[in-house]
């Protein structure tokens, strides 16, 4: 079975903590993102379980194997780097075919499982080219085929789409998709995009510095955030987080001071073992609507800056305390600079965050 | 386009410069008067420069300074030949191997001296005091005719270095005797009579591997009887190799019997084929670096310091490190003799051997002022005292007031020798095309001594070669 | 790009102005022959020099005005190595067609006798050949166990491991030698009774070692000190190549499960083959010069005389300087061939990439 | 394995892409090889501390101390700083005064030359090869290769017209003299390695530097030259290693005043009416290597990076 397990590895350079306790797994045929800022420990985690890097402490266990001191060529995997490392003296064929040669196929039958990759990834056309005369998507989709020529046990992406240009980034990730959903591998896709992670993944784990903090579903990572990094790091724009003093939990409503006004929410029953503390209130900034007056659950603040994304207006406002706040509205609700406006927030989207930072719920 | 141009004028530019002629040299004032001289760095020479320095003062009352510049020997060709050859003009005068003169002299580098000897009796009653071997070699061009270049600046002969410890040694003059029913030579006096033939026994009688017993006690290492050149380098085979043939009756191309004298049949003579295989043979008896054609004067040297031969022929002019305890292991059991000879049809030896060292020469563009200090300053180093000064500090004289002088054999012990041997030397060619001579002949001399083929194929070899150089120079009809 | 800027009117021929090089070449050229004529060498060659300068000024001056700076850029070069460099040499290719002996002061012109003297002489030519062989054994053999022990050594420090930069220094020593010391102290280390391979070697069997004791020996000696003191060079280049090799590459292959033959040649040798040809072409052009060890490990004994020994004798020693400059020219003749030959194979390979 | 890294950090070493991590295995294996090597230097090192009488010895000695009675007496040697004092001033005869012998003024001379010259071919050959580079002329390549060819000539060839000019402007036994025909003996290499650094860099960033205004001497010197650093380095450190040791030219061009020691060093080779002073040859040699050694050691990164020649490409 094509499976990739990683239980608590760590890697240590020196006093540098790379990694820490990251736990994973991945089901066949699934696709797990590790999303995170450069520098959270993405890479070093694909190269641990690709074997390029030793983990100081923890297990790489593949298709049931504990791997560990198995060095990449035992482990039987398959990888696309970043800058696709493709061999500069090769040309594209030779350079799909180079894993086969370990297999020892006769040259018909390498030729023609070339062909028939190159086939899928439309590269029939350049297989007698070099690398240095394909374009950046072709060397791109070279890369994959030359992952996908054979049958190994799991797929490794580190950033594969990250050096091409948007377009051809989301016709790729539609063909990645593709591709892979045909294979039934556990696969795993480094990338710091997370709409890259939200199309392409079945789930996504989202790292910062060195250690997982949630890993679920792309809808769950986004609608249920378990803390507040997440809840930043997932959405454009930007989640809205306001500090806010929660005063009182009644029958699922909490009444909290939220950037100068003073509102009354419905929110988990959770919430109500926080009071009465200092809390972060996350709310997604397409969960307001702007109401036309003051009311007992909105908050006051005036538009300063508009940014038209088409079919949305992106309003910046200020509070009265001076704050931030984001608000996606509808385009064809106008809105001028210097309006007051009065925001209510969606109860079913807001999120409540403790002093350690950690989403509250039942 | 530009560049091509420009290029074009430069080389226009540079061949207008280079197609003129002589320049000036450098001048004099009235009082300062700077010599220069091109000289090989060694003692004897060091020893000149520090007495001048120390002791000169030039008659005409001039500030004389003496510009020496030390070459390192192995050098010593190359720099002064470009030197001369380029028309630098730098040197006023230059310590000169004596084959060399016949090149530098047609060259029009080297001055005659005769009008100088002529125009002062003095100098010229030095001249005539002077042994006839060394003015020969050192002074005439073409060769032992009374035509004079230069002055004797370090004379020099080939001698018997010996050890003493091993030769005088009880146990070995016991066992040599039973084995040559002869003695073995052991005093100054018993080296001097020895024939080659002795010298062959001894390098017989001496061939001990490390641990056999040598003069009562295990020798460190092999030990070898014998040693002289072999080198192909320079002249490091043909000094000795001429010795041989000269005294087996033999000849090298005689350039005084000019132009009748041929090198086909004489160069390779029967005499002279037997000399060399004789030459030949005694050197399975050295040191095996002999056989790899690099023992030069100065291999053959370090053996005989560092301890490893009882014999060696070579040059006085290496002697003064074998005497200095730092830099000889043997340097207080030592004995010097003449070098051996073959006896004659009456019985006694003849000793014919090539003559060493250099002469100073004048080169052509000295100005008068310069001259007639240089000619202060060969008069001063040609007087009694000052090579007596020279011979005790290491130096040898041509004079024969100087080496008769009981005095002269107490500067070096082998100084005894130096008489006697100087009645036996002879020298090699002194024709332009001495060089053409030298390198082939070396060449094929190493091809015999490294056993890649027989004394008469090589003699025949060079005997063709140089007969047909010489013919094409015009010096052989 | 700036070249094709602004070509401005060319200026009149007689036009006196600074950047007029015309107007200077000829007045240069006529004041040369003039002063050349009329004062002596010495004084001449200071005016002949003014000339030359005045004339580059123009040139500098009108390069400058024309925005052609390429020119400007490379004059300076240029001028340095014309006048020490190819001047001579064209001045001895000019030898070479004289009779001419430089301690002789006589010049004849023979048109190309010297060189079909050395080509089809019986005496001459047999000894061209032997040291053109000679030379050409010592090539392959030097420039061979110069790229293979430099590569070796260099895959050794290809890897990152403690103490590497001070273990490197050591290795680069030997090219920092002066010949002469290392000359001199092989023939030492080579001596049958002192030196030190010969006495492990009695240590062993009580024999001494002769290794000049035949042309095998004596070839072997040289070729080791010379691939000795200059297998580092290769190694540095080739050091430089390996370790260009991004490392995702060898990453690539190692998940690919490239076996390292293949991995060497289609990874690693790519990398390094453009520095292997730098290395081989120049290590070539010096192995032809060859002749310092020679001089002083063997003398040119056990027939390892080689062509520039032999043109140092002949054109030095002997002073036959026009019959060794023609010979030098034969050298180069080969040289240029050889080296036009690894040129125009490296240059292939590459444009097939 | 993963500790050590602050080890090469602490070394100096900067991660190259394409080297792999090795360990104190690889240090073994390559000291062995490196020592294996550098042994030949090391005999000369070690003659530089003893006196005639050792150099030579059967059997030979290697050792300064018998390190407690471990070695041997025959191995051990009295080691002397004697040779390295006789470098700079020593009794020419024996039993004679100490003179100078001059070696300061030598070890001075080839510095003066080797690095004077080394920096005038740099100079030259960098402005050069940018020319080269950037304003290719009709028949570029032949005008490189005719720059190549004047290194593949024997030297005694052109000799003879050397110094006859150099008689002519005054220039034998000059320091200019031989500096500008070191540069000459320079150049071709210089501009070869340079070209094909400046072949190398990315012609947008002194395109962008133009149109924002800079000269052309700007772009060269604050856009060009920064990025070529290695290279140059490199090519002073190979051109500082080839002049350094030059002989035939020194031998024959140098005077009195401005000779170089690897001529001078023959005063060793066969000097004093004896062959080889192993001793005095050994420290001549031993003090001259020090300075290109030290160069050499500390431009070794940028020699490193350097001597890619900017044939790789990535």
């Amino acid at each position: 079975m094509s499976t990739i397990e990683v239980k608590k590895i760590t890697k240590k350079y020196g006093e540098f903590l790379a990694v820490k306790d990251a736990s994973l797994s991945v089901k066949a045929g699934e696709v797990v993102c590790l999303l995170g800022p450069s520098g959270c420990g993405k890479t070093t985690t694909l190269r641990m379980i690709a074997g390029l890097e030793r983990a100081t402490e923890g297990d790489v266990i593949i298709a049931g194997k504990r791997m560990n001191d198995l060095p990449p060529e035992k482990r039987d995997i398959a990888m696309v780097f970043q800058f696709y490392a493709l061999y500069p003296a090769l040309n594209v064929g030779q350079n799909i075919a180079m894993p086969l040669h370990f297999e020892k196929l006769s040259k018909d039958e390498s030729d023609k499982r070339v062909n028939k990759v190159a086939k899928i990834l439309h590269l029939t056309e350049v297989l007698d080219r070099m690398p240095g005369q394909v374009s950046e998507g072709e060397k791109q989709r070279i890369a994959v085929a030359r992952a996908i020529v054979r049958d190994p046990n799991c797929f490794l992406f580190d950033e594969p789409l990250s050096r091409l240009d948007v377009e051809l980034r989301h016709s790729m990730r539609g063909q990645i998709k593709e591709v892979l959903s045909n294979l039934s591998k556990a696969t795993v896709i480094v990338t710091h995009d997370q709409l890259e992670a939200l199309t392409m993944a079945d789930r996504i784990a989202i790292m910062r510095d060195g250690m997982i903090e949630q890993v679920g579903t792309p809808h769950e990572v986004f609608a249920k955030p378990a803390n507040v990094f997440v809840a930043s790091f997932i959405g454009t724009p930007q989640m809205n987080l306001m500090e806010a003093d929660l005063k009182s939990f009644n029958k699922g409503m909490a009444s909290v001071s939220l950037a100068g006004s003073a509102v009354e929410m419905a929110a988990d029953p959770a919430v109500s073992t926080l009071k009465p503390s200092k809390v972060m209130i996350g709310i997604r900034p397409r969960a307001f609507t702007a109401e036309s007056s003051a009311g007992k659950s909105t908050i006051r603040a005036q538009a300063e800056l508009i940014e038209p994304m088409g079919a949305e207006t992106l309003v910046h406002a200020r509070t009265k305390l001076g704050g931030d706040i984001r608000v996606v509205v509808p385009r064809t609700q106008r809105v001028k600079i210097g309006e007051v406006l009065h925001l209510k927030p969606d109860p079913k989207q807001t999120h409540f965050f403790g002093e350690n930072g950690r989403a509250v719920r039942a | 386009m530009t560049i091509m141009t420009k290029m074009k004028g430069v080389a226009t530019a540079f061949s207008f410069a280079a197609l003129m002629s002589v320049g000036g040299a450098s001048l004099a004032s009235a009082e300062d008067v700077t010599l220069t001289m091109a000289v090989p760095d060694w003692p004897p020479t060091r020893i000149m420069k520090k007495m001048f320095d120390e002791q000169y003062k030039s008659e005409t009352g001039n500030n004389v300074k003496l510009e020496v510049d030390f070459i390192p020997w192995p050098d010593f060709y190359t720099r002064v030949n470009a030197s001369l050859t380029s028309g630098e003009q730098k040197y006023n005068f230059a310590v000169s191997d004596s084959q060399w003169l016949g090149a530098f002299v047609e060259g029009g580098y080297f001055r005659k001296v005769n009008d100088l000897i002529d125009a002062d009796p003095e100098l010229k009653a030095t001249m005539d005091e002077m042994h006839p071997a060394p003015l020969n070699a050192y002074s005439t061009y073409p060769n032992s005719t009374p035509n004079y270049y230069g002055f004797p600046q370090f004379p020099d002969v080939l001698v018997n270095f010996a050890r003493s410890d091993i030769l005088c040694h009880d146990e070995e003059q016991k066992n040599f005797q039973a084995q040559f029913s002869k003695k073995l030579p052991c005093t100054g006096e018993e080296i001097d009579a020895m024939s080659w033939d002795d010298f062959e026994n001894v390098g017989k009688f001496f061939q001990r591997k490390k641990g056999e017993m040598l003069a009562g006690q295990p020798a460190d290492d092999d030990f070898y009887g014998i040693a002289y050149q072999a080198g192909k380098g320079y002249d490091f085979s043909s000094m000795q190799i001429n010795g041989f043939i000269w005294q087996e009756g033999g000849n090298v191309w005689d350039e005084t019997k000019q132009p009748t004298g041929q090198a086909e049949g004489v160069v390779n003579s029967p005499q002279a084929v037997g000399a060399l295989e004789h030459y030949l043979r005694l050197i399975q008896y050295m040191p095996p670096v002999a056989k790899t054609g690099t023992m030069d004067i100065f291999k053959s040297d370090e053996l005989f310091r560092e301890g490893k031969v009882a014999m060696n022929i070579n040059w006085i002019g290496l002697g003064e490190a074998s005497l200095d305890p730092k830099t000889s292991k043997v340097s207080d059991k030592l004995v010097f003799g003449l070098a051996p000879g073959t006896p004659g049809p009456d019985g006694k030896l003849v000793r014919w051997s090539n003559i060493g060292g250099q002469p100073f020469v004048l080169t052509t563009w000295t100005t008068p002022t310069q001259l007639t200090e240089a000619m202060g300053f060969v008069k001063w180093w040609l007087s009694s005292d000052i090579q007596h000064q020279f011979a005790a500090g290491g130096g040898q004289s041509a004079m024969k007031s100087v080496y008769s002088d009981p005095k002269y054999v107490t500067y070096r012990p082998w100084n005894r020798a130096w008489a006697a041997s100087l009645d036996w030397q002879k020298d090699v060619w002194h024709v332009p095309q001495f060089f053409d001579l030298l390198t082939q002949q070396q060449d094929q001399f190493d091809l015999a001594i490294t056993g890649k083929q027989d004394a008469k194929t090589t003699l025949d070899n060079i005997a063709k070669y140089q007969q047909n150089l010489l013919t094409e120079a015009g010096l052989i009809q | 790009m700036t070249m094709t800027a602004t070509q401005q009117q060319t200026p009149g021929f007689l036009n006196v102005a600074p950047d007029n090089w015309k107007l200077a070449i000829a007045v240069g050229l006529a004041v040369s022959i003039l002063a050349a004529s009329l004062f002596p060498a010495s004084a001449s060659f200071w005016v002949v020099g003014a000339m030359v300068a005045m004339v580059a000024a123009s040139i500098v001056v009108n390069a400058f005005r024309k925005r052609y700076y390429g020119g400007l850029l490379v004059s300076p070069a240029i001028a340095v190595l014309f006048v020490m460099n190819i001047f001579p040499l064209l001045w001895s290719l000019g030898l070479s067609f004289f009779a001419y002996q430089s301690s002789q002061q006589s010049m004849r012109f023979i048109g190309l006798a010297n060189y079909s003297r050395l080509l089809t002489d019986d005496l001459k030519a047999p000894e061209l050949w032997g040291n053109l062989t000679n030379t050409a054994m010592f090539t392959v053999l030097t420039v061979s166990a110069q790229m293979i022990v430099g590569f070796l050594l260099a895959v050794m420090f290809a890897k990152q491991f403690p103490l590497r930069r001070y273990l490197l220094i050591l290795v680069l020593t030997p090219m920092m030698l002066s010949v002469v010391a290392v000359g001199v102290f092989f023939s030492y280390y080579y001596d049958p009774t002192f030196g030190l391979i010969s006495q492990s070697i009695k240590a062993w069997n009580g024999e001494q070692f002769i290794l000049f004791s035949n042309k095998t020996g004596a070839v072997a000696g040289i070729v080791f000190a010379d691939a000795w003191m200059w297998s580092p060079f290769v190694m540095l280049l080739v050091l430089a190549g390996l370790v260009s090799v991004p490392k995702y590459l060898y990453e690539a292959a190692s998940i690919d499960r490239v076996g390292s033959w293949r991995r060497f040649w289609t990874i690693t040798f790519p990398y390094i083959r453009g520095l292997l040809m730098l290395a081989l072409l120049f290590r070539t052009i010096e192995a032809f010069k060859m002749a310092d060890l020679i001089i002083l490990l063997t003398k040119g004994g056990n027939d390892t005389m080689t062509i520039s020994y032999h043109v140092i004798r002949i054109a030095n020693e002997q002073n036959k300087t026009s019959e060794g400059a023609a010979l030098s020219y034969l050298l180069l003749f080969v040289v240029i061939v050889l080296t036009n030959l690894y040129l125009y194979i490296a240059n292939r390979r590459s444009r097939e990439n | 394995m993963a500790t050590s890294t602050t080890i090469w950090e602490k070394l100096g070493f900067r991660k190259a892409s394409g080297v792999t991590e090795a360990g104190w295995g690889q240090t073994l294996l390559a000291g062995l090889v490196s020592l294996i090597y550098f042994l030949p230097v090391l005999l000369i090192i070690i003659t530089s501390f003893k006196v005639q009488n050792e150099a030579m010895s059967v059997p030979p000695k290697f050792f300064p101390t018998s390190f407690f009675g471990l070695i041997p007496d025959v191995y051990v040697f009295s080691p002397t700083l004697e040779n390295f004092t006789s470098v700079f001033s020593r009794a020419f005869v024996t039993g004679g005064a100490v003179e100078s012998t001059g070696f300061d003024r030598f070890f001075f001379n080839s510095m003066f030359i080797a690095g004077s010259s080394v920096l005038l071919a740099l100079v030259i050959g960098t402005l050069a090869a940018y020319g080269f580079s950037r304003y290719p002329l009709k028949g570029n390549d032949t005008y490189l290769f005719i720059i190549l060819t004047t290194r593949m000539l024997p030297a005694i060839v052109v000799i003879i017209p050397i110094i006859l000019m150099f008689r002519i402007a005054g220039l034998s036994g000059s320091y200019p003299g031989i500096i500008l025909l070191y540069t000459a003996f320079n150049l071709p290499f210089t501009i070869w390695m340079m070209k094909s650094f400046f072949d190398e860099l990315s012609l947008d960033v002194e395109d962008a530097a133009r149109i924002d205004g800079s000269s052309e001497l700007r772009v060269f010197f604050k856009i060009c030259l920064p990025q070529v650093v290695a290279g140059l380095a490199a090519t002073f450190v190979f051109g500082l290693i080839l002049t350094w040791n030059e002989f035939l030219f020194a031998l024959l061009l140098t005077g009195i005043d401005t000779r170089t020691v690897p001529v001078a060093m023959n005063q060793a080779v066969a000097g004093g009416g004896i062959g080889v002073l192993w001793g005095l040859l050994a420290a001549i040699e031993t003090l001259f290597l020090i300075p290109v050694f030290l160069v050499t050691f500390f431009l070794q990164n940028h020699l490193l990076r350097g001597v890619t020649f900017g044939t790789v490409k990535r």
